[in-house]
């Protein structure tokens, strides 16, 4: 197995750890954690899947880059949601009641 | 119940992706060869920076936006306008900090021109010149952000500006971001001057401007 | 575009315009909402008239837009839609009068004339619509430009009727949009012709168009008010007089029944409907609703529910005509399409002016009208008169024309139905005309609004209309035989929907 | 066609540089001009009957970053920009001065704006991922601002789906660049070939998930009414009428495009979008029957009306499907965003939220009910309208391929349509309550919501250069 292929299939659990964090917890902060699991493991992916033969290719790189700013701009946001709900309930969750 | 069907699930799906993973992939395009091949055209000697602001720059010029974007949800989520606390701090952590802003500017300066030919760049350097921000900030020597103020908010979207303005001048060329080869270097490097100040600011300003505390307790 | 193209859109734009336009205006502006109305109505007439000239003349009028691509909007001004054309464009002009003088100094009058002038546009795109899919788009415009006319008032039991006005009418336009989207997907296009245009199929799809003509007929049979689909009409009554006398009377139950002539004669054909074996189920329910909606009549307290049964009774006299093959019995339901309209506005009209003069909602509180209104009452008495079918009258031309239908067509049962059906009206009617004519008064009338001064028994613009329709009704028995009358007229059309032309007696 | 994606970025720029409430006549200034833009893009496609192309950067695919409007990219832009103007407008008399609600608006819509236009244009799987995040934070932006707890809330639960919505995408387009090395969709679809590697089922199976979740598919509806709900009209609008579109045309675009070789081997597929259609009209259908909040009646409508656009997949091996899909798209992007403006008038003038509110709202507010008749004929799919033109389209093409159960799952939508439709008219006919005082509102507002309304009817009378126009293909 290539180094490339490696880094993939860890990407593979970390997507899925990811996204079962991001379903089941409850508690604001650790889900943001959670998106940011699931983000990493699809960003090891695109990287190490395209990584043939173990040479790198510059353009998943830059994707990857662009990924991550993208990623920082939602998690920035999504904390500042989450302080805000705080600040205005006292609470890091959410409601459960439907409207 | 949900927790078992959920984490089993997620099992599976991990276990049936891994197992496609290790399956031969067919043979696609291989972009490393077109990298490779226009590189000289592309005004910068390091592929990746090459890719981010030549070949791909629209995707970077979007990416910038939505890092704008965020900033300005921040902003109109509301943030608090109590007074700032005064953080205790100890004179020697502002001694440290103090010091260190220099020379953390020194090192974004020098990530932003050794971007063009190895890993490094405007984000990079960006960032780093948010946390010599945020350093100070943590020390109590910065005070933290309220509503941003004209001068802030032309820094804040500057970076943004001079790219869209640099992309759309290009469109003369006959398309958007179509750098002319002599000229790419030079329009990159404005590019990047621009957005690694703004990009620091922004990058503060996520820290700064959520940095109140409303609340009694940490 | 030449005339003959711009004329059927004039038509739908007199009075589109003028309603677009008074739902604009202040509640205030009176005069100037009664002159575009009239300018509207009259401008429709005149209209009209040159339609006429030129149709009888065999000239061709219409137009047609694309919607989609294979999908037309299209008009045209034919003998058949002239019919309803001409009848709902001339008691408009009545209503017009009549409402003006009934809302006077009501509430929300921008809006109600506003939705209709929509119902009389939506009326007149139903009579020229060229196709199935300009058919229906008129026809739901109907549909929803009736129902704020319906719980106009915005009481609860106005809301009430309104609700189960639109539980009907949508769910049967669903079957009828079914029914259409099915033929125009067999056929590829669902426009009228002469003697129809569906035996073009083979005879290998009798079974899919049976099914169809099931839907259509369905779709169409809740406006029409056959039973088992009329219950909506009598709640419907809670509208205001002119809303009853022109659209529960005329345009909506008439946009059904015309719908019913036109799927007959010029979707499937009369022939070919007969060769379906689809014309004497027709018959049947025809003969059903007749004498179905006249036995529930006798039962009525309530004046405008009384008529509004005796409407679901009439209005199938036309489906009934339609059913018998031949063409004496299409002359009879054509004929009966124009003078059921006369004779049951002006019924309308009258009971308008009971309840708004008097106060008078009821049967029982009809004793002595007579007297105090006797001009009201005379005009009611012809409407009665004809709708029984007695001599001199419009309903006798009709009644005698479908008896004579039916026996050419050889179902001799449905001279009996015509006969019970006289005698039920009879029965429900002639107790109204005793006691407005016979018994004294009480000693107050339940609610008077509008005290009598002279020769004036009510308001002059309540007062004239009816007067105008009873005499219409009168001189459409009288004069039945001279051109122009709507007899002539419906042979005309008779003749061009037989393809082996029709021989008339 | 790249002044569409560059204008917005350029006065929401500017808007933000002006401070805080401002730059109100900026953009609509700047969407005037987009949506001749749109128009002339529309026309151009539509005259030369084959799509315009645009390389970025002048490298071309696959090394670089290709737009291409053809005909459905032209009628979303389109759409984009005719709802998009009109709301402006709308929320430029909204807002009231220093409400902190509206302090961003000028920006976050611009941004959104741009996100969208981006997106209709773009022709890589990896740019588009980047206007999908733009989009959905800026969505989540709108919804999030100046609001209260339940806002916020909801905003976060929104928040939450589109990022996951976003990563599967993700994680499917780093698939597919791992296996064929490019993320061009020109370039890909000729090489995806039914025997395709099972990382590209994978792949598939992702991004479809991710995108209905974006677009509140059925099951998948959950974060829509809070989020549609709880915000104020011109966000509820923008967002119902365009952003659940977006990733509707996404899931479109690729399932005729390079999934379509998959689809074509497992035909089975093509029902479950249906499946999932079906059940969202009868869900969302029945919510909004039981709804108590005007806004929340309306948000599961959305829920509701976006099921009819899912119908269309079974019958895309036909005729007319796209077509009648996209004039869906228009029929209830006009009539919902006319529809919740109105909504939004009402709320403000008579200061109630709920439906039984409403009573005697038709004498106060005529134009403004008129505006919600007409956008809830729309949704009813009664002609003439162009939701109707929708209906007849998907019935002709459920016909033409004998699937009688889609025309009753047609009718009865809009059956059911009615019945929440004339829950609010019947309602607002109601005579006012005595002593009930309805707060002015400018004419502007209830006008703009009456041309959106009007619009959607309209275009239930001419839909043949819409259709021609959708007709183009690459």
């Amino acid at each position: 197995m290539s180094s490339g292929l490696l880094f993939a299939c860890v990407g593979a659990l970390l997507f899925a750890m990811g996204i079962a964090g991001v379903i089941l917890i409850g508690n604001l902060l650790r889900r943001v954690l959670a998106f940011n699991v699931m983000g990493s493991g699809a960003f090891l992916i695109l990287v190490g899947l395209a990584q043939r033969n173990d040479v790198p290719d510059p353009v998943p790189q830059a994707m990857v880059l662009t990924g991550i700013v993208v990623a920082v701009a939602a998690t920035a946001l999504a904390l500042a949601l989450v302080r805000r709900l705080h600040a205005l309930t006292g609470k890091l969750e959410l409601p459960t009641d439907e409207i | 119940m949900k927790r078992f069907v959920v984490a089993s699930g997620a099992m599976a799906f991990a276990v049936l992706l891994i197992g496609a993973l290790l399956e031969p992939l067919p043979s696609g395009v291989d972009l490393r060869v077109a990298v490779a091949a226009n590189m000289t055209a592309s005004g910068v000697e390091h592929p990746v920076t090459a890719v981010l602001l030549n070949f791909r720059g629209y995707d970077t010029l979007l990416e910038i936006a939505v890092l704008l974007l965020a900033l300005i949800v921040i902003l109109a989520s509301g943030i608090d306008t109590t007074s700032d606390r005064s953080r205790a701090t100890s004179s020697i952590l502002q001694t440290l900090a103090r010091l260190a802003a220099p020379l953390m500017i020194v090192v974004a300066v020098y990530l932003l021109w050794a971007g063009a030919f190895r890993p490094g760049g405007a984000f990079q350097a960006g960032a780093v010149l948010a946390s010599a921000a945020v350093l100070l900030h943590l020390t109590g020597l910065l005070p933290s952000w309220q509503a941003p103020l004209l001068t802030l908010r032309w820094g804040l979207t500057a970076g943004f500006l001079i790219f869209l303005a640099v992309a759309a001048g290009l469109l003369t060329q006959g398309s958007l971001l179509q750098y002319p080869p002599a000229q790419a270097g030079m329009l990159i490097l404005l590019i990047e001057v621009g957005l690694t100040l703004s990009l620091g600011l922004i990058l503060a300003g996520l820290f700064l401007f959520l940095s109140r505390d409303p609340g009694d307790d940490s | 575009m030449t005339t003959n193209e711009l004329l059927p859109l004039a038509v739908l734009a007199s009075s589109l315009l003028p309603g677009l336009v008074i739902f604009a205006l202040p509640e205030g502006w009176t005069t100037l909402r009664t002159t575009l109305n009239l300018f509207g109505a009259i401008a429709k007439l005149v209209l009209v008239a040159v339609l006429l000239a030129g149709v009888s003349a065999g000239e061709e009028f219409g137009v047609r837009f694309a919607v989609l691509p294979g999908l037309d909007l299209a008009f045209k001004a034919d003998a058949l839609g002239l019919l309803f054309i001409s009848l709902s464009a001339v008691l408009w002009l009545f209503t017009t009068f009549y409402a003006i003088g009934y809302l006077e100094g009501a509430p929300h009058r921008s809006r109600f004339f506003g939705f209709f002038s929509l119902c009389v546009t939506a009326t007149m795109g139903i009579a020229m619509a060229a196709n199935l899919f300009t058919f229906f788009v008129f026809y739901e415009l109907l549909t929803l430009s009736a129902f704020p006319l319906v719980v106009h008032r915005g009481t609860d039991k106005a809301m009430k009727g309104g609700t189960i006005y639109l539980a009907y009418t949508l769910i049967g336009g669903t079957a009828l949009l079914t029914g259409i989207v099915w033929l125009h997907h067999l056929l590829g296009h669902t426009e009228f012709a002469h003697t129809g245009i569906v035996a073009a199929l083979g005879p290998e799809y009798a079974g899919q168009l049976k099914i169809i003509f099931l839907l259509l007929i369905a779709g169409l049979g809740v406006k029409a008010a056959l039973v088992p689909l009329h219950g909506w009409l009598p709640q419907a009554m809670v509208a205001p007089a002119p809303v009853s006398a022109l659209l529960h009377a005329v345009a909506v139950v008439k946009a059904g029944a015309f719908g019913i002539v036109r799927i007959v004669y010029e979707v499937y054909g009369v022939e070919f409907a007969q060769s379906l074996d689809l014309l004497a189920p027709l018959a049947v329910l025809a003969a059903i609703t007749i004498v179905w909606g006249s036995f529930r009549a006798l039962f009525q307290d309530n004046l405008k529910k009384r008529l509004a049964y005796s409407t679901i009774s009439q209005v199938s006299y036309i489906v009934l005509g339609v059913a018998l093959f031949g063409p004496v019995g299409t002359i009879g339901g054509l004929v009966h399409l124009v003078h059921q309209g006369i004779m049951k506005i002006t019924l309308f009209f009258c009971a308008g002016n009971y309840a708004e003069t008097l106060g008078i909602h009821k049967v029982s509180e009809m004793n002595g009208a007579g007297r105090r209104m006797p001009l009201t009452t005379l005009a009611f008495s012809i409407g009665a008169l004809g709708m029984m079918g007695a001599p001199l009258t419009a309903g006798a031309i009709s009644k005698a024309w479908l008896s004579d239908g039916a026996a050419a067509a050889g179902m001799d049962w449905a001279i009996w139905v015509l006969w019970t059906s006289s005698l039920l009206n009879a029965a429900y009617f002639l107790p109204i005309l005793w006691r407005a004519w016979f018994r004294l008064a009480q000693a107050a009338w339940p609610e008077e609004h509008i005290p009598a001064r002279g020769w004036r028994e009510t308001a002059w613009l309540l007062l004239l209309p009816p007067l105008a329709t009873a005499i219409m009704t009168m001189a459409a028995g009288m004069l039945a035989e001279s051109p122009g009358s709507p007899l002539e007229w419906a042979k005309l059309i008779a003749e061009r929907e037989y393809r082996q032309g029709a021989t008339l007696p | 066609m790249i002044w569409l994606i560059l204008l917005p970025l350029v006065w929401a720029s500017l808007a933000f540089i002006l401070g805080a409430g401002r730059g109100k006549w900026l953009a609509i200034a700047g969407l005037a001009a987009q949506t001749g833009l749109a128009f002339d893009l529309a026309a151009k496609v539509g005259a030369g009957g084959t799509a315009i192309s645009h390389t970025i950067g002048g490298w071309g695919a696959p090394l670089g970053i290709d737009l291409t409007a053809d005909g459905l990219s032209a009628a979303m832009l389109l759409l984009t920009q005719c709802v998009a103007l009109p709301l402006a407008v709308y929320a430029s008399a909204y807002y009231k001065r220093d409400e902190a609600a509206g302090a961003y608006f000028w920006p976050l819509a611009g941004f959104l704006i741009s996100g969208l236009n981006a997106l209709f244009l773009s022709a890589d799987l990896f740019n588009i991922y980047v206007t999908l995040e733009l989009v959905g934070l800026a969505a989540v932006g709108l919804v999030a601002a100046g609001g209260g707890a339940q806002q916020v809330a909801a905003a976060l639960r929104y928040l939450f789906a589109t990022l996951v919505g976003s990563g599967l995408y993700l994680l499917g387009v780093a698939l597919i660049y791992g296996a064929y090395g490019t993320v061009s969709i020109e370039v890909l679809t000729p090489l995806v070939t039914s025997e395709t590697p099972r990382l590209m089922w994978i792949a598939g199976g992702l991004m479809l998930i991710g995108l209905m979740l974006k677009t509140a598919l059925f099951p998948f509806h959950f974060w829509l009414p809070p989020a549609h709900g709880g915000a104020p009209a011109p966000v509820s609008a923008l967002l119902s009428a365009l952003v659940v579109k977006a990733s509707f045309y996404l899931i479109l675009r690729l399932w005729i495009g390079p999934f379509g070789p998959l689809i074509a081997a497992a035909e089975w597929l093509a029902w479950l979008p249906a499946l999932l259609g079906t059940l969202a009209i009868f869900w969302g259908s029945w919510r909004a029957i039981r709804a108590e909040r005007l806004k929340l009646l309306i948000a599961y409508s959305t829920v509701a009306q976006l099921g009819y656009l899912f119908l269309i997949f079974p019958l895309l091996t036909g005729h007319g499907a796209i077509q009648a899909g996209v004039m869906q798209a228009f029929a209830h992007g006009l009539a919902k965003a006319g529809m919740f403006v109105a909504a939004g008038v009402l709320i403000k003038a008579t200061g109630q939220e709920s439906v039984a509110g409403l009573a005697g709202a038709v004498e106060r507010l005529p134009i403004t009910l008129l505006a919600f008749g007409l956008a809830g004929m729309t949704l009813m799919g009664l002609p003439p309208s162009s939701g109707f033109l929708a209906k007849w389209q998907l019935i002709e093409a459920a016909l033409d391929r004998g699937y009688w159960w889609l025309v009753v799952v047609v009718l009865a939508g809009g059956l059911l349509a009615a019945v929440y439709v004339f829950r609010v008219l019947r309602q607002a006919f109601l005579l006012a309550p005595p002593g009930q005082t309805v707060a002015t509102v400018p004419r502007i507002l209830e006008w703009t919501a009456f041309a959106l309304a009007a619009a959607s009817v309209l275009l239930g009378l001419r839909g043949v250069e819409l259709m021609q126009l959708v007709g183009v293909v690459a």
